[in-house]
């Protein structure tokens, strides 16, 4: 069996395998499904300063392919965060987790980061700069590069953990922006956020998701996802948590050769809550019959061409 | 076998009345329901669409099956409702709360339209519970009332039809006004604008089960989050779908 | 039956149902199919100054619900355009047809433009400014405003007929880019070209598409193409013809409730030859089932929540 | 009936050697079919998955019926070889140009691998029009040889192996040049490795069939186009897949 062992700035992981932010919960919700230690780490729920319920219903609209979200960044907010959350998690998840932060402005980040970053349980911080679903909250940070790299210097300031910067995908030029939060001292970026989507209820004309638009997430982004990790990974030296529509081993291991280090599922964690640990045993089976013993000898692969 | 997952095979289906089928499913991922007014989450197709899973009522089950009624409204529905006997589905089971208070001398259960199937279950439960119960039936008209024989054999029943094709002409409380039930705990389940009705109606001692548009069903994605007195939200898909009428907030 | 008769700039079209550029050829291959009198226009083969090969093989890849193609504007040059395909489909169609025209310089489109818009089968122009297969092949017009605004501008200035601009979705601000070519004088806007992805070949980890990237392109982009729609015909006063993903009746009347004037059907034409007249009869349907007597009825329904 | 399209029913369907299937098709819509050497390209499922169709090969035909032979090597093929005798296909028939030209007097068909199943029904044409034919095979290996015994049914049949364990060792070139084999006309389907070697021993008097990844298969999108010496492109799924061996360029 291959080694699947990876090392990431502030993650020394089984596997390269993550639930990604806001499909997992804090991750005890899964821990009735199976053992959730099988996880290389997992990408917390998105976290803000205050307390957020977010917005309202409906938030979930369906695509082919893929859904709609529009949450909000509903959460108890960090210090509940820290001191319930967690603690639940604590028994059920032996291994460092990525902590995600959300916010409507730089002081926002910066506190809630210097707060969380500081938790023994926490291996890595997640900067979202891109929740396409809060008004003034965030997204205008993840479209342009200056203040990409102003909110992630001021974090990395603050941050006793290694700062990931989540990129959007509704850019111009995705490279740009991986370039600015590098230069901005990023430890490593992950990648995609969804797409920004809408459906409608063609009876009434009315937007299916309260808040109008949603982030289109699930199988229908996966190419535009690995086009992007395919770009940025060449482009930057840190590394990329690759993300976007991967439901299957195969899947993740076609994103670990766009360039991508270690990979988070999303939606599919949703449709089947066993995604994960099925991922990663397919992740095996594929290696052993492609004669890999090394994760390694497939991250970035696709580069010689 | 996996937690609260497993595949069941559907080993009847009938149309009840037009658009709306029941179908028993068979297999022992039954076993995981622990309470009247749980759902499943079923997984319609192995393909890729439709994409999410479909929650659906339980209108019936024991430890190896399932009944539920589902109205064809859209393309899963539409899909499932081709779905042949002998035919197998990826489902998620026990989930949600849930009905778990069955403490009541007197109990009304109150079922609108597709609100009716979960009523079904939890009559029966809060009859072995020795509770004395009475079941209030809402629908449009006449021609889409379901179930009314099988909620006579446990309890008396009485209807309710908008255009009073049937029964009572108006709403679930019109007709519980007009037979002057008496009751000391309601269950309720239905549109949103009934179990609003209700909770105006009746602010104590009620239960009621709401819907949500959901992206998983087991709490992960937080899609269904509504605001409740008592906290600052419940998932309905978690702490819900039975939420208590004290804490409702309409609208909320 | 509802009315299903639409007017836009240099197209009277007895239905709002276009075959999009790319996915139709120059027409008379579908009239092999049904007659092809059925659409309400069709948009041609994307056509350049000088002949083109195109991109090497292979151009095509798959994705979930959608494909990814990165043909290279392979077309036999504006003049055997004119004087060779329009003739072969000018016993086949009798309305007026919308001209797409690539290129990799303001001259080219220029060029291109005075030509075939002097013909008489030639209805309209579409300019596509967003081909993302085509390296120095119109991409950077696409993502410029000033640059769009400027080819916009210039075509504008020759052409004898209604001038459509093509927009990209692979950019931050579709809006700006959709303002941009209206105030260079764009007679109406088209909208969304594809968005950019790849695949791998998980074995070599080479990509599947000779060109590496492609444009995807199907179900999968609908939610993004409803969103881009529904935000750019709010912004400007022009006509949106509406495409992306769309594969049947209700997706054609869901992109109109968008905002859009008119649909272009895209890949459906390619996965089912019969895609076009099956969506006009949809539409048909569900208007009637709706009580919808005029289409115009359900134009932008979705603004006014 | 709509011109070139219709649903297609399974008849029949066996597994030749591992992983390669012959099934054959019960429709209408064979009558298309004017050709051999033509394909169809087939809708796998009505769901999204796969999206595009697949264009197979047809290896035999009459009226009614399309005999075709497949290999299992990705989603949309493994979902076709789990299809069902009495499943309906969604088939575009009669796509490309096949070959037209049977005046030959001693002709030799050449199939490689997945390139065998059109050589046999272009074989029996080949007879029935008076012509002299001979067949070579080309496989990897014993194990994956399919069709032999139909071709000898037809004409002789000769065989080549990369790994010698049947036949003569090596290419289909490389049999023709061992049994010292004479032909005023070939005809070839196979890997392009084997087209490309066919036409640089053999530049004149050669007809190849070639494969490329299709978007449509009848035309319209030109994701198939090749460079030829007669013209600037050929699109293999209009004015392909058979292309004559004095128009070809190498890797075109």
């Amino acid at each position: 069996m291959a080694n699947l062992r990876v090392q990431l700035p502030g993650l020394d992981m089984k596997n390269p395998v993550i639930p990604a932010s806001g499909t997992f919960g804090f991750g005890y919700e899964f821990a009735k499904f199976y053992d959730i230690n099988c996880l290389g780490s997992m990408m917390l729920k998105g976290t803000t300063l205050e307390p957020r319920y977010g917005n309202p219903l409906p938030r979930i609209a369906e695509g082919p392919s893929g859904m709609l979200n529009a949450i909000g960044l509903q959460n108890p907010g960090v210090d509940a965060v820290m001191s319930e959350e967690l603690e639940k998690l604590r028994p059920l998840y032996t291994d460092k987790v990525i902590a995600n932060i959300g916010g409507s402005a730089i002081d926002d980040y910066v506190e809630t980061a210097r707060r969380i970053s500081a938790h023994d349980m926490v291996g890595a911080l997640e900067l979202n700069i891109s929740c396409p679903n809060v008004h003034a909250g965030g997204i205008q940070f993840g479209t342009n590069p200056e203040m990409a790299g102003e909110v992630t210097r001021a974090v990395k300031a603050v941050s006793q953990k290694p700062v990931y910067v989540k990129l959007s995908p509704n850019v111009t030029d995705i490279v740009a922006m991986a370039k600015a939060v590098e230069e901005a001292g990023a430890d490593g970026i992950t990648m995609i956020n969804t797409l920004i989507g809408m459906r409608f209820d063609i009876k009434t004309g009315k937007p299916i998701i309260a808040n109008k638009t949603g982030g289109y997430s699930g199988p229908a982004i996966f190419p535009v996802a690995l086009r992007m990790v395919y770009q940025v990974s060449q482009a930057v030296s840190i590394p990329v948590i690759g993300m976007g529509g991967i439901a299957s081993g195969k899947d993740a291991i076609e994103m670990m050769i766009a360039g991508a280090s270690a990979v988070a599922v999303g939606c599919q964690n949703l449709i089947d809550p066993y995604a994960c640990p099925k991922i990663i045993e397919e992740m095996n089976e594929i290696l052993d019959d492609m004669g890999i013993n090394d994760i390694h000898e497939i991250i970035g692969l696709s580069h010689q061409w | 076998m996996k937690n609260y997952q497993g595949m069941m095979t559907i080993v009847s289906k009938r149309e009840l009345v037009k658009d709306v089928f029941e179908m028993v499913l068979e297999g022992k991922a039954a076993r995981f329901i622990q309470a009247p007014g749980q759902f499943i989450n079923i997984k319609i197709n192995d393909s890729l669409q439709p994409y999410l899973r479909r929650p659906m009522s339980i209108c019936d089950y024991d430890d190896n099956h399932i009944t539920m009624i589902f109205k064809v409204v859209g393309e899963g529905t539409k899909i499932l409702s081709q779905k042949n006997i002998g035919d197998q589905l990826d489902c998620l089971t026990g989930l949600g709360n849930g009905f778990q208070d069955f403490q009541a001398k007197k109990a009304i259960v109150i079922g609108g339209g597709l609100g009716v199937p979960p009523m079904y279950k939890l009559a029966k439960t809060l009859k072995e519970q020795g509770v004395e119960v009475q079941a209030v039936l809402g629908f449009n008209s006449k021609d889409d009332v379901f179930y009314q024989e099988e909620f006579m054999d446990i309890c008396p029943t009485f209807l309710a039809t908008m255009d009073g094709s049937a029964g009572v002409q108006g709403t679930v409380l019109d007709a519980i006004q007009a037979h002057q039930l008496v009751f000391d705990k309601y269950y309720a389940c239905g549109p949103e604008k009934m179990l609003d009705a209700c909770v105006m109606a009746y602010p104590e001692n009620g239960y009621l089960s709401f819907e949500a548009r959901m992206g998983c069903g087991f709490g992960a994605c937080m899609g269904c989050s509504c605001k409740v007195k008592t906290k600052p939200y419940k998932r309905i898909c978690v702490e819900g779908p039975v939420l208590m009428s004290s804490e409702v907030i309409i609208g909320g």
